[in-house]
């Protein structure tokens, strides 16, 4: 993975501040995990999984529920040990509780979607090594109450599902000309008729279906949240110019003056 | 002639020539100007001093200006007149600033000084001749103008291999060494001889440029006529080959080190017009006052080479070769490569000038647009100095300057044929030029931020000191005035008494062994203070040179020197705790001096503060007066804290006027410097309420600004605000008499 | 059964060797004391002026590596963001306004027939940039000066201006040139004034 | 009198601006497409066309998007230049679609996310052509054949050529044949000699076709070089490389190798050499540098062309020396006038 929890969370204090905020704001934990801090555009987690599997809007949708799955419930069982566990063994004890609910959904996923846990292989194992949910878990859960643990969990997970749809469905487009192909798998067998032709006769783009491509897709979702941030910290800096500067934060370095 | 290995030097480029049109018409000399500008700065180094005054008469070749230390160089009228103005002029700088000039105004009448040849230079030591050429201004007249007699004496740190002339002139337009050459040519191989007298070279070569036939027919005809051994080694013509790095590779295969001179391999390099001048200097004793110049262009009608004093302005020698106005694009002194343009033409001619190109808009066309580096590689292969400019530009954009350092960007010569050949019209050295002072603005900056550290932490460390030093003789007085207090009791009559020898006789008889304990503390505390101010002094010391280990090591000492005083010295007081009863007269011998001294103290420190309050009071006059103008609202607040200001003051006036003439010179001293304490405290109270005021003045006229439409109903306050200002004044003025008198009888 | 005392075995050895290399690498590499501090002391302008809200430059760099905003100090500007943002691999982020302006280079300049010698400056001055005794007039050694402008508030009778280093023929310097397009809207980094590097 | 201040030089060389040095290299490439559309027809022509307005359209759209002055940057003809470079590089027969991708992306992607001309590490026409050789195989690996050895045994009409590139011409089967180096590639069991004999792509018409083309470009090339517009290093060394290469496994086993003429006049060898990795921008700047990066494409040629999953590798070999040139450039600087050595690497005051 590109980048560790650790530094992810340090690039912004602020983050880090709130995040250890045991009464955390429940919006801006949304917002948090929704955009701010959205794991797959800004912290760059679980990258592994998010390239390999975003091929097809089906694809992208599977893994991410299950990531999401995952992560709220270790978020939540985290938290509810977070009082009980000694420093020195938190991490293995976290990822023994993810490996179990990874198991969980991959016994699931077998069960149901069959043909889609096939086509996810070894990604769907692999959810266990996914910063994003350890990070959470470290970073979040073992700090905050259950609840919103639980809500933290949820959002970065939806923050990861969304990022991961919507570059299977970037990929799905200019790859292959369909959407919401073999929608099937996942949803059964109303879901039948959900592809969507949008080009007929297109030539299989087969560098964007193949690994490559997802680091572009992934490149200009994260140059869109960028420019959109961007903007929004212009609007920010004007608004505050006119506010005008607040009082001078100086201190006499020699002393005082009477 | 001899013929001598050519070697070659990397890159280099072959712009359009343009020397034949100022070679048409033969060597002028331009009429006298109305006035002669001369700058202070027209050399490498410090500015000179001017010797004369506004006003002067001063004679043709009188020193008017001296150097200034060691990198500095002379300056002579270079025609007999009036000294005008020292003033600030524009003068020949790219930036187009302004320096300091004397301006002489010709009288016209060219009257000599007395002119000191030097003809039995050849019996005379090399320093004698080095320093006449001092005396008569010479510096390189290349371009950077460099002092000669420092580049002379530099030059004797090596045995030399070779002293080379330089008279490539490789940049176009320029012709002024061409026709000096040819004008001069038996005084330039008398020059060249001089210096080769003075810093006796195995081998004198002059290197021309294989575009200049004539010159080199005539030095070739004069070299045989004086069978000299001069070597005259005609280079092929390519630009830079008039760079003095360059040369140096050209006629002898070595390059000079980085970041060293051509001394350091045991070369000189000279200009052809130094040697002339040094000729002119020795043989006819004229110091340095004129020089020749290209005046060249298509603006110009009449583009020639004139000899002209220094100090003409451009203009008049514009008006002289026939300028027209309207074509007149881009001035430049200078050659078109490495020349400067000009804002103005008001500027004068320097000992460096050996050109002026007053271009057309057809001939230097404006630069087009600076287009993307492609890196076709064209300015590498260029560059005279084999470097990447590429990859320089590339750091130099993102201000990136140990990675342009790391590419050797100090080795460009900015000779601009990087620019030349670049098909994108990047300004290359403007991007250098700006790197290399925003390197060395950062080297500056370093360097003081350094020292500012080192100070303030010096600072600190002295405060520390002041502060532990305080704290310990807090302690002592504390316990000596504790045991003053049970003195006192016992033998009152004794205070009177200051003389140490009785004091010391009854100490010794009461308690000879203690007292022995406590001398020896002292002596060790007196010891430690000597060693401690010792360590300081060598601290400070370190510091001024910067010695980095030195002060380190030292500031430790200091430290621990410091600690053990403050141990010697809470040893001593607790000794002294120890014995309060038993060694009267010990104690009250130190009570009286140190109650001196605080005495002194809180005099001196009344007076100091009777100057801040009135000041203060100043401040507060004027503060009150513009709330006044303003109509301030919040009059009433200051009044009441001026009254009190005022109670104060008259208190304090009273405690001052009081003791002062009934305090004896010396026995009273305690009463006196307890009165004084007390006057102190006073004006420390009085002063601390006038600063209030002055903050609530001060809150007031913001108050006042914002909503000013309260002002009418209180300026009837103001007004009585303001006739107790009147009197706060005048009491102030009391108290400020009172503390003089004060100060006296103390 | 002897395959799993080999396997055990073969791990333990190894670890042991695994361990034996990170103990050497922390003896042999071991890092004294806390070099960010006095990098980062190095990168700041030494001017002691207190607008960071600390009382002095190393102060400020220690709250740095503790992880306060790299933007709190004016004197040194954009320049100093930048290096300190280079130092500590973050984004460089405009300078906080709360802790002043950036201005050009200044001195303090003493008008000497107002001084009345009361020394309030000197004892401001962080560097000892000021000269003279109770009574006397005081001076400010311009080159020491690091354009705090500490004195100036303290002075009783306002006698202490700022003033600028004004250019002269020596210290000017060329333009850095205006680069191409000057005018273009900041979408991708190598558009932003201050290029990131290869 | 209100005179111009700028810094020196004054001068500049007239003429040579870096527009000119583009379209020096634009029309350099006249023979070799002249010579293409000789053999394989029109279609390398409407290629060309194609692709030049998908240049500038795309050229323009990001500058507006960047607010630069789009005339000013279309002036510097680097769009177009790419654009002719991949023209010339797709086969003649390529459906529209194919050329505008590759076109849009090389402009967009590979050259003005970077920051446009000057900026780009990797080169912007081959980075074009590798997504869309990697994107749409079969389309790629068709070739026209010469007249004379394919089945319909004449060449494509100007209209049939623009019907197989904007719609599709059922009949192009018999028009393309394998490349000589396609045929080689797959020649399977076969050794040398045979499949030399027996290989309609291995037959002289179809090879000397293919050496009519390269030395087409290498005349352009040796115009640029005469102009002074690329040095020979980088040509020369990855000639020379390629030569020295296929010259070693030719000799160790000739009959499973093909010989070194064969090796640098079939495929883009020369149009490789002298147009491709000579792109300044993005090779190394030093002549040293040059060498060693136009050697380093060299072998990588050879070794795709042998071992590789494609029949030709000059696309693939600059752009894996692309990656390299920072780091050849850093080793290779040259020594400066007064330095004892030339300096290596980006070692900075002992880096902390």
């Amino acid at each position: 993975m590109s980048t560790s929890e650790e530094t992810a969370v340090n690039l912004d204090t602020d983050d880090t501040a709130q995040d250890n905020q045991p009464s955390a704001n429940y919006a801006d934990i949304i917002y948090n995990g929704i955009w701010k801090n959205n794991p797959a555009l800004v912290q760059l987690l679980g990258l592994c999984p998010m390239l390999a599997v975003t091929s097809t809007v089906v694809n992208a949708l599977g893994l991410g529920l299950a990531t999401l799955v995952v992560l709220v419930g270790s978020n939540i069982a985290v938290s509810l040990i977070r009082n009980y566990v000694a420093d020195a063994v938190r991490l293995p004890a976290f990822v023994m509780i993810i490996a179990s609910f990874t198991t969980c959904i991959e016994l699931i996923m077998q069960a149901y979607t069959y043909e889609l846990y096939q086509i996810l292989g070894i990604f769907i194992p692999l959810i266990v090594t996914n910063c994003a949910i350890l990070g959470r878990a470290d970073a979040f859960a073992s700090r905050n109450p259950v609840l919103p643990s639980a809500l933290d969990g949820f959002m970065m997970g939806l923050g990861f599902m969304a990022i991961l749809v919507a570059l299977g469905a970037m990929r799905e487009l200019i790859g292959q000309g369909t959407l919401f192909s073999d929608m099937q798998l996942l949803l059964g067998e109303a879901a039948i008729h959900w592809k969507w032709v949008v080009f007929d006769d297109y030539p299989n783009v087969l560098f964007v279906v193949l690994p490559p491509g997802a680091f572009i897709g992934l490149g200009l979702l994260i140059a869109g949240k960028n420019f959109l941030d961007e903007r929004e910290k212009q609007r920010i800096a004007a608004q505050k110019a006119k506010d005008g500067p607040s009082n001078s934060k100086r201190v006499r370095v020699t002393g005082q003056v009477s | 002639m001899q013929t001598a290995q050519v070697f070659s030097f990397h890159g280099g480029i072959h712009p359009e020539e343009n020397k034949t049109q100022s070679l048409q018409l033969p060597l002028g000399k331009p009429s006298l100007p109305k006035e002669l500008i001369l700058p202070l700065s027209q050399h490498i180094g410090q500015a000179s001093v001017p010797l004369v005054a506004i006003g002067d008469q001063v004679l043709k070749g009188a020193p008017i200006a001296a150097n200034n230390g060691l990198l500095s160089s002379h300056l002579h009228a270079p025609t007999s007149g009036t000294i005008t103005a020292i003033e600030s002029r524009p003068i020949a700088h790219p930036s187009g600033l302004s320096d300091l000039c004397i301006v002489l105004q010709p009288d016209g009448k060219e009257t000599w000084t007395e002119l000191k040849p030097l003809p039995n230079w050849q019996q005379l030591d090399a320093t004698e001749v080095i320093s006449h050429l001092a005396d008569m201004g010479i510096v390189g007249m290349g371009g950077a103008g460099f002092p000669t007699q420092v580049k002379l004496q530099g030059a004797h740190k090596k045995p030399l291999s070779h002293f080379i002339i330089n008279a490539a002139e490789c940049e176009p337009y320029i012709t002024s060494d061409d026709t000096l050459i040819r004008e001069k040519t038996r005084e330039l191989v008398l020059g060249i001889e001089l210096f080769q007298h003075l810093v006796q070279a195995e081998q004198v070569t002059i290197g021309i440029e294989d575009n200049k036939p004539t010159a080199i027919a005539a030095l070739n005809k004069t070299l045989t006529e004086c069978n000299s051994k001069i070597q005259l080694v005609v280079v092929p013509t390519k630009y830079p080959s008039g760079g003095e790095r360059q040369l140096i590779q050209l006629l002898t295969g070595q390059e000079v080190p980085s970041g060293q001179y051509p001394a350091d391999i045991g070369i000189l390099c000279q200009n052809v017009g130094t040697c002339v001048a040094g000729y002119e200097a020795v043989y006819l004793g004229k110091p340095l006052i004129s020089r020749i110049t290209t005046l060249t262009g298509k603006a110009l009608n009449a583009p020639q080479n004139v000899d002209v004093l220094l100090g003409t302005p451009v203009a008049h020698l514009l008006a002289y070769a026939d300028l027209q106005e309207k074509q007149l694009n881009r001035l430049i002194i200078g050659g078109p490569m490495m020349g400067y343009t000009l804002d103005s033409a008001a500027v004068p001619i320097v000992k460096t000038t050996n050109c002026i190109l007053a271009a057309n808009k057809k001939e230097l066309p404006a630069p087009a647009p600076e287009q993307a580096c492609i890196r076709c590689g064209m300015c590498e292969q260029a560059c005279p100095a084999s470097l990447l400019p590429q990859q320089l530009l590339w750091f130099s954009k993102s201000q990136e300057l140990e990675k342009a350092e790391h590419y050797n960007l100090f080795d460009c010569i900015e000779c601009g044929a990087c620019s030349y050949v670049c098909p994108s019209s990047i300004p290359l050295v403007q991007y250098y030029r700006h790197t290399k002072s925003s390197i060395r603005d950062a080297r500056e900056a370093a360097v003081k931020s350094d020292l500012a550290k080192q100070r303030f932490e010096a600072r600190k460390a002295r405060q520390d000191a002041e502060a532990a030093e305080k704290e310990a003789k807090r302690l002592a007085r504390q316990q000596a005035s504790a045991s003053k207090a049970v003195q006192t009791k016992k033998t009152a009559p004794a205070t009177k008494t200051t003389e140490k020898s009785a004091l010391n006789a009854s100490n010794s008889e009461a308690a000879p062994q203690i007292n022995d304990t406590t001398k020896k503390l002292k002596v060790d505390v007196a010891i430690g203070k000597s060693k401690l101010k010792k360590l300081q002094k060598q601290l400070v010391e370190a510091q001024e040179d910067e010695r980095l280990e030195d002060i380190s090591a030292l500031q430790l000492h200091v430290s621990e020197q410091e600690k053990a005083l403050v141990e010697l010295e809470t040893e001593l007081a607790k000794a002294v705790k120890a014995n309060p009863t038993k060694k009267p007269s010990d104690t009250p011998d130190n009570s009286v001096e140190k109650a001196k001294a605080p005495a002194n103290d809180a005099l001196k420190k009344a007076k100091i503060d009777a100057a801040i309050a009135k000041a203060a009071v100043k401040k507060v006059e004027k503060a009150l007066k513009k709330a006044e103008e303003l109509q301030a609202p919040e009059v009433d607040a200051i009044r009441q804290q001026l009254a009190d200001a005022k109670k104060r003051a008259d208190e304090l006036e009273k405690v001052l006027d009081n003791p002062s003439p009934s305090t004896p010179p010396t026995e009273q001293k305690p009463a006196v410097s307890a009165a004084q304490l007390d006057l102190a405290s006073q004006v420390k109270k009085e002063k601390i309420a006038v600063a209030l005021a002055k903050a609530k003045i001060n809150k007031l006229n913001k108050r006042l600004a914002s909503s000013p439409e309260d002002a009418e109903t209180v300026s009837k306050d103001i007004e009585a605000a303001q006739q107790q200002l009147v009197q706060a004044e005048s009491l102030l003025a009391t108290l400020i008499e009172s503390q003089h008198n004060s100060q006296e009888t103390s | 059964m002897f395959t799993v005392l080999l396997a055990i075995g073969i791990l333990v050895v190894l670890s042991l060797i695994f361990g034996g290399i990170l103990g050497y690498a922390k003896v042999r590499f071991h890092v004294e004391g806390d070099p960010i501090v006095d990098q980062i002391d190095a990168l700041l302008p030494q001017t002691q002026c207190g607008q960071c809200g600390h009382p002095g430059c190393r102060p400020y760099a220690e709250a740095i590596s503790n992880g306060e905003a790299i933007n709190h100090c004016p004197p040194g500007g954009q320049a100093t963001i930048q290096a300190l943002a280079d130092l500590l691999d973050v984004e460089a982020i405009p300078l906080d306004g709360d802790h002043g302006t950036e201005t050009a280079q200044r001195v303090a300049v003493i008008r000497e027939d107002e001084c009345i010698g009361c020394t309030k400056c000197i004892q401001a001055c962080p560097v000892d940039a000021i000269l003279g005794a109770a009574k006397q007039m005081h001076t400010v050694i311009a080159d020491e000066c690091t354009g705090c402008d500490l004195c100036v508030e303290p002075c009783p009778v306002d006698c202490i201006d700022m003033v600028d280093v004004g250019i002269t023929a020596k210290n000017w310097s060329w333009d850095k040139p205006q680069g191409v397009a000057a005018q273009s809207l900041n979408i991708i980094a190598t558009d932003r004034s201050t290029e990131v590097s290869q | 009198m209100a005179l111009l201040r700028i810094t020196s030089p004054h001068t500049q060389r007239a003429g040579r601006r870096t527009s000119w040095v583009m379209q020096m290299v634009i029309y350099a490439t006249l023979p070799g497409i002249i010579v293409q559309t000789w053999l394989f027809g029109w279609g390398t022509v409407i290629n060309l066309a194609i692709a030049g307005v998908a240049a500038l359209l795309s050229e323009a759209a990001i500058l507006a998007m960047r607010r630069r002055p789009i005339r000013f940057f279309l002036q510097d003809y680097s769009a177009l230049l790419t654009a002719v470079l991949l023209g010339i590089a797709l086969p003649p027969t390529v459906p529209w679609w194919v050329t505008v991708t590759a076109v849009s992306f090389a402009i967009v992607f590979a050259k003005q996310i970077y920051g446009g001309l000057g900026n780009n590490p990797f080169n912007p026409a081959m980075v074009g052509y590798a997504i869309v050789l990697v994107s749409f195989p079969v389309p790629m690996s068709q070739w026209l054949g010469v007249s004379s050895v394919v089945a319909s045994g004449e060449m494509l009409s100007f209209s049939q050529s623009l019907q197989a590139i904007f719609h599709q011409l059922p009949v192009i089967d018999s028009y393309t044949m394998a490349t000589p180096l396609d045929g080689f590639k797959h020649k399977e069991l076969l050794d040398s000699q045979s499949a030399f004999e027996t290989l309609p792509a291995l037959q002289a018409a179809s090879i000397d076709s293919w050496l009519w083309v390269n030395l087409a470009y290498l005349m352009g090339g040796l115009a640029l070089l005469w102009l002074r517009i690329i040095t020979w290093h980088t040509p020369a060394a990855l000639l020379g490389a390629l030569l020295v290469m296929s010259g070693l496994f030719y000799v160790f086993d000739t009959s499973n190798a093909a010989s070194p003429f064969f090796h640098l006049t079939t495929g883009a060898a020369m149009f490789g050499a002298f147009f491709i990795a000579t792109d300044p921008v993005s090779s190394c700047t030093s002549n040293r540098g040059k060498l060693i990066y136009g050697a380093g494409i060299g072998i990588l040629i050879y070794i795709i062309r042998t071992w590789g999953g494609y029949p030709d590798g000059v696309a693939f070999g600059v752009l894996l020396m692309n990656f390299a040139a920072p780091l050849i450039d850093y080793y290779t600087q040259p020594r400066t006038y007064g330095h004892k050595k030339a300096k290596t690497g980006l070692k900075i005051g002992g880096d902390h």
